[in-house]
């Protein structure tokens, strides 16, 4: 039944490849803006739309392994409906013309009006064949939803009408597309900040609903580099349908630069900015700002300049130095009054973090001083 | 279909529940509602037992009242059949959505205090 | 309750015409309340499914929450509405042997007990109102507005709202002064949104149960239910047992446990 | 008294001879205030097409708008309004009164031999449950256009939290859900009435397998509704007590559970898309069999099958919660449940086709439907199983495929059943014929207009396009302009199909007691039938036995000849006059 099932989707496919090959040409210039960075620095090949080859009449290309899962038993139960179809509306219309009220046509008896073996076969088939069916679409769900160990994380959040992807090296996307390397299976940790969103990328064949104040996960491992589309598939309000963007894979080795771009490109903002970025994500949990101790002292009486009386008696100056040094090896001086429970932040925070804390705590004081 | 009351006094449509069963009832309830009451400040022990005794009592309430107040001891098979029809539709909406909500993996709950930490990339696998 | 015969010929029976006697109009009437009684089960099950999905996801909050409710009112009420189903059950009886004016006190005693179980929730409620401690962003427990704080040997204090524990908390109202309130555990206020949907109602079907008896002691005392004519009487007793019986199960879920 | 019927002096139908709340007075009060099962149905049925003409209406505008990429004649939130508002009236007000309320309120007291249903009371109130709802729902819906606030355009299944006040303003929602509460209560009370009816009102010696399929499957429909219904009542009570006073069940923001409200939701709504096949399929089984002149295939079977899926509507929903953030048990639980119902839907269909083998059939309008709804039905079957396999429906979720889907199932199906059962009914309460060339033809536009609009979609489903989008990628443009131009083809024939019938109604030929042969009681009596179905009980037919129904061109209908040549005419002496012209 595949067979029958394959060839009618070449045979419509050549016919529909010109109107879809036309139609993805305008399209891929609508691609081409979304991409624009990607194209500068990364040469990705042409959308996997343009070549309209690889997709079947049925499905969009297959560019990710979760798709072995759902090809193979998508097509073989179009087969097997087109069968089951042309069947019986072969029989109604056969009976149709056969028996169709005509003069002379007398009721052919007998004429049955039970038959139990006929009945017991027809409920059976069906049956097997669901059972058959079950099993099937069950194994391929449990690979669908089953993400790998080692797979790369990206955290997603929907929010209403747009996309924010959050790489492992803590930067978002400045555009909103989310880039993967190629044939590494990615985990995708998606939640939402107000309404329900659905994640939906037709050319893996997965989706995954965004739910607010839940997370729900996705995974795929892209094996062809290109650019693919991503849709929003809950409807979720005015601009439900403006709520697509693009999934660039990236060659082999590409990924790696790119991360490091666009990490590159949300340093340099000014120090003190990157110092508070800093703060929000590492210092918030034990120091606050306005004065109150937490777990460590405030950043507000940290004085450039001032006296600071240490655990073992001996007092020091606040410096830069003492700033830099407390954030790499915060035990060797532990200011006194305060449990020495500061991780050390040698591999976390680069040097240019650092100036950016060290810079943003002295605009704290600058501001109330001078 | 001829009335197939036997109550004293002629026939009737239905049953008549005579005296002595409706004031039993009464006061079995009255005294389970005190046991109840009871039972709540003993401590079974675990979340679940507490639950469980509570529900055991109010389910014997709940059937003396059906079985007696409600005559569907004596009525007709087939209101059994439309009460119980009821009950099993609302435990199978309840099963299925505690089927649901018990298989929830712990990384996908929502967790306001640790947020899921996103694991730094390591370039190859 | 939901069909009664009140049919066009007046004369001491009411039988409709497209029927064939008494007994297949009563048959007729036990049917569809059971089936009316089905629909009810599956109208309050959905909310028993929310009870009890929210509380095998938070347990802390129900055992939390059920402070607050107070545990006499709650039995006292038990009580009354059980009385008034023996009583309801007592009417049916009292219609079958054509004994009206043990009829017309049962049903008087049974809407008397559905008004007392009215005002006792009536207490209850403007009680948690007074506290504050209300459904979703209206849970802000808080002193007492007149100045009078809890009791020192309340069990339960009041505790901290705003805490980051409940979002969606109302800003406008303080929170309570440093130290007289112990933090509560997060979304208490759902405790609150399922007692009030659950026990609202219910009381509207309380409600109803009182219009259905005013109705049918107006009848009763026209003396309009005799052996072979009593149906309307069993049908709201039923309609009045399910009521009571959806309170069994709703005390100890909520005051007891 | 009741006016005299001019043509048979010796009884009055229906038509002439108003019962209501209001004693007997004819006019307005007549009509709106009867108790008559027949008369009701006929009130339900107009209203059910002039809902369906409005819901008709929206869905060609949705189309209008989907001609080309980008705005074509509305922006996106008047198009969330417009699908929302099709989606509302079509599931609400049209397909799920449609056949129980509108033909069963007519045919089923006639085919149990009752004179009426078992409180006619109660049937009028869930008519006029069924106006207020129906005023409040398009009321609220249509607030968007003539108020400055937003409509509705939650879709029609209200998902929390888009649903809540924080994400949609305005109180249009809360009148909607008002609206769908009472229509629900207005569902509960025709099953409630229906299964006493069916228990309590049939004719002697008609025992549960001597009844019409027809009636078996309004029976299974009554359960459901019945049992199902209730919980969209709750569930929609609690959306606007939570719209209205923020309890925060279903808001994430105050540690409720948005999906707690599919569940709550898909729990009626999959017995709910049953409620709207099951009374096609008793259609249907009534039409092939009459239709074929042939006894029913597998009685036996296709009435059990009935009952089955009312029971097994319960065990399914989940599997429109697939990719929910569903648990993976939950998923696996409801995918095997979902295969069960596929099985007796398959046995229904084997059964009509078998029916036709060796029948004598006539090609009429009904015929012409019912086997169209066959056709149809097997489409709309087949793909459900694509939506059951849930690695499949991972991929066909919410798309395209998912829309295709139900309109084949709930417009091919259901909807095509209705025309055929109205189509057959109609010289039964009306006592006219009507135009029955220009009914075949339209039956076949309507075939191949349906077909138009919807198979294309199939094809973009599977290629990704995604479900209630204002705009889509230009490669899907060919496949949409398609589908609008089905669906106009579709909007003109139902258009022509309501006018033809009420010109029918008036100026239509006069109708033969029993055109058809059918061998049902309902046949049995005159048509117009009088006010309490018959003038006196007919000896019970042999259920689905044609041989005693011979045609007779005096008459211009078929009529019963007893085996030993005796002919019983037992209507004949109400016929006096000729009825003009052949079938």
């Amino acid at each position: 039944m595949s067979v029958l099932s394959s060839l009618m989707g070449t045979m419509q496919a050549d016919s529909a490849g010109q109107a879809v090959g036309q139609a993805a040409q305008q399209a891929s210039g609508a691609e081409q803006a979304a991409t624009q960075a990607g194209q500068a620095v990364i040469n990705i090949p042409k959308t996997a739309w343009q070549d309209p080859g690889t997709n079947t009449f049925w499905l969009p290309e297959a560019a990710s392994v979760t798709t072995d899962n759902v090809d193979w038993i998508y097509l073989g139960l179009i087969g097997l409906s087109i069968f089951c179809f042309i069947g019986i509306t072969a029989a109604v219309v056969y009976f149709t013309i056969k028996y169709r009220q005509r003069p002379g046509h007398e009721r052919p008896l007998p004429s049955p009006s039970h038959n139990n073996p006929l009945e017991i076969t027809w409920t059976l088939i069906p049956a097997i064949i669901c059972v058959f069916l079950f099993v099937a679409g069950w194994r391929g769900y449990v690979d669908l939803a089953t993400p790998p160990q080692h797979a790369l994380e990206i955290s997603v959040t929907g929010l209403k009408w747009k996309w924010k992807f959050t790489y492992p090296n803590g930067v978002d996307d400045p555009n909103g597309e989310l880039h993967v390397p190629v044939n590494r299976s990615v985990r995708l940790v998606m939640s939402s900040n107000d309404v329900i969103h659905s994640f939906f990328i037709p050319a893996f064949r997965i989706k995954q609903d965004v739910v607010p104040q839940r997370y729900t996960q996705l995974w795929f491992k892209a094996t062809q580099p290109g650019v693919y589309r991503m849709y929003c598939a809950e409807y979720c309000g005015l601009e439900h349908s403006q709520m697509k963007t693009v999934i660039v894979v990236h060659e082999p080795g590409g990924y790696a630069d790119y991360l490091a771009r666009i990490e590159e490109q949300a340093l340099n903002i000014p120090p003190a900015e990157l110092g508070k970025k800093m703060y929000d994500n590492y210092c918030i949990a034990c120091h606050t700002l306005d004065g109150t101790t937490k777990v460590g002292p405030s950043f507000k009486d940290l004085v450039l300049g001032g006296q600071n009386e240490m655990t073992d008696g001996s007092s020091i100056v606040v410096d830069e130095n003492y700033i830099r040094e407390s954030i790499v090896e915060p035990q060797a001086k532990v200011r006194k009054g305060y449990p020495a429970s500061m991780p050390s932040f040698k591999g976390v925070l680069s040097d240019k973090k650092i100036n950016g804390v060290i810079a943003f705590i002295k605009s704290l004081n600058d501001g109330s001083q001078q | 279909m001829a009335a197939h009351g036997h109550g004293e006094h002629g026939e009737t449509l239905s049953h008549i529940a005579s005296m002595r069963v409706l004031v039993g009832t009464f006061v079995a309830l009255l005294f389970l509602t005190v046991i109840t009451v009871a039972a709540a400040y003993v401590d079974f022990g675990g979340r679940g037992l507490n639950l469980a005794v509570a529900m055991l009592i109010a389910t014997v309430k709940a059937s003396l009242v059906i079985l007696y107040f409600m005559h569907l001891r004596y009525d007709r098979l087939f209101h059994t059949v439309i009460f119980v029809a009821g009950l099993l539709a609302a435990t199978l909406f309840l099963g299925f959505a505690l089927v649901d909500r018990g298989q929830y993996e712990d990384d996908v709950i929502w967790d306001k205090d640790n947020q899921p930490a996103i694991k730094p990339y390591t370039p190859e696998l | 309750m939901s069909e009664h015969a009140h049919g066009d010929q007046k004369g001491s029976r009411f039988i409709q015409h497209h029927y064939d006697d008494a007994q297949h109009q009563f048959d007729s009437g036990k049917l569809a309340i059971w089936l009316f009684l089905a629909q009810e089960v599956l109208f309050f099950s959905a909310l028993f499914v929310a009870y009890i999905i929210f509380r095998t996801q938070h347990p802390e909050i129900f055992e939390y929450g059920s402070q607050y409710l107070d545990r006499t009112m709650g039995a006292v009420n038990t009580l009354v509405l059980i009385g008034s189903s023996f009583t309801a059950a007592y009417a049916v009886r009292c219609a079958q042997l054509r004994n009206q004016r043990t009829l017309v006190i049962c049903l008087a005693i049974t809407l008397a007990c559905a008004l007392g179980f009215l005002t006792i929730k009536y207490f209850e409620y403007s009680e948690k109102i007074h506290h504050g401690t209300l459904y979703g962003k209206k849970f802000v427990p808080h002193v007492d507005p007149d100045g009078a704080t809890f009791p020192e040997d309340a069990v339960i204090k009041p505790c901290i709202h705003g805490s980051e524990g409940n979002l969606g908390a109302d800003p406008s109202i303080p929170p309570p002064a440093e130290g007289e309130a112990a933090p509560c555990p997060d979304n208490t206020n759902m405790f609150f949104t399922l007692y009030f949907a659950m026990t609202g109602l219910h009381g509207l079907h309380v409600l109803f149960g009182v219009f259905v008896f005013i109705w049918l002691l107006v009848r009763a005392m026209k003396g309009h239910f005799t052996p072979d004519y009593y149906g309307p009487v069993d049908y709201a007793a039923l309609y009045w047992h399910l009521v009571d019986l959806i309170w069994i199960f709703l005390f100890p879920l909520y005051y007891l446990i | 008294m009741a006016k005299e019927n001019p043509e048979n002096p010796s009884y009055t139908s229906f038509l002439e001879d108003p019962h209501g709340i209001m004693g007997h007075r004819g006019g307005f009060w007549g009509w709106f205030g009867t108790f008559d099962h027949k008369r009701i149905g006929i009130m339900y049925l107009c209203g059910i097409l002039a809902s369906l003409m409005v819901g008709g209406l929206f869905a060609l505008l949705v189309r209008l708008e989907l001609f080309f990429p980008g705005e074509t004649i509305i922006g996106p939130q008047a198009y969330n309004e417009f699908f929302t508002l099709h989606g509302a009236i079509m599931v609400f007000l049209v397909i799920v009164p449609g056949i129980p309320a509108a033909l069963g309120n007519i045919a089923l007291p006639m085919q149990l031999g009752a004179p009426d249903v078992a409180f006619p009371r109660l049937n009028l109130a869930s008519f006029y449950l069924w106006c207020v709802g129906a005023v409040l729902l398009v009321g609220a819906m249509a607030m968007g256009f003539v108020t400055d606030q937003t409509g509705v355009d939650t879709g029609w299944t209200f998902y929390t939290p888009y649903s809540l006040k924080e994400h949609t303003a305005g109180d249009a929602i809360l009148m909607s859900l008002v609206g769908v509460f009472l229509l629900g209560f207005s569902s509960i009370f025709t099953g409630l009435n229906f299964l006493t009816t069916i228990h309590k009102f049939r004719a002697k010696g008609m025992g549960w397998f001597q009844m019409p399929l027809n009636l078996w499957a309004l029976y299974a429909t009554g359960i459901m509704q019945v049992l199902a219904t209730p919980v969209l009542g709750i569930t929609v009570l609690l959306l606007s007590v939570e719209r209205f006073l923020e309890i925060g069940i279903f808001d994430p923001v105050l540690g409720g559970d948005p999906i707690l409200f599919q569940h709550f939701f898909w729990f009626y709504s999959h017995p709910a898309v049953y409620i709207m096949i099951i009374p096609a399929m008793g259609v249907i089984s009534e039409l092939i069999t009459t239709f074929s002149h042939k006894h029913i295939f597998g009685y036996r079977f296709i009435a059990w099958s009935s009952l089955s899926l009312a029971l097994l509507s319960f065990l399914v929903w989940g599997h429109h919660l697939f990719v929910s953030g569903q648990s993976r048990m939950a998923g696996m639980i409801f995918s095997a449940l979902t295969f069960t119902v596929a099985i007796p839907s398959a046995i229904k269909v084997f059964n009509w086709t078998a029916t036709l083998y060796k029948g004598v059939i006539r090609l009429q309008t009904p015929m012409l439907y019912a086997l169209s709804f066959v056709l149809l039905f097997t489409i709309g079957g087949l793909t459900g199983l694509f939506l059951g396999v849930i690695s499949i429906d991972v991929h066909l979720h919410d798309t395209y495929f998912v829309v295709a889907h139900f309109h084949y199932v709930m417009m091919g199906s259901t909807l095509v059943a209705f025309l055929g059962g109205l189509h057959y009914w109609f010289p039964k309460f009306t006592g006219k014929m009507y135009p029955e060339k220009l009914g075949q033809f339209i039956s076949v536009m309507v075939f191949f207009g349906f077909n138009l609009t919807f198979l294309p979609q199939f094809v973009m489903g599977s290629r990704g396009m995604t479900r209630r989008y204002w705009d889509y990628d230009p490669e899907f443009t060919l496949m949409h302009q398609l589908s609008t131009i089905g669906a106009f083809v579709l909007g003109i024939s139902l258009f022509i199909v309501v006018c033809y019938l009420f010109w029918a109604a008036y100026k239509g030929e006069k109708a033969p007691p029993n055109p058809w042969g059918a061998s049902t009681l309902e046949w049995e009596s005159p048509s117009p039938p009088p006010l309490y179905n018959f003038v006196e009980q007919p000896p019970l037919p042999e259920l689905y036995e044609y041989d005693e129904l011979v045609y007779d061109d005096e008459e211009g209908g078929y009529v019963r000849k007893l085996r030993d040549g005796g002919e019983v005419r037992s209507y004949r002496r109400y016929v006096r006059s000729k009825p003009s012209g052949g079938h």
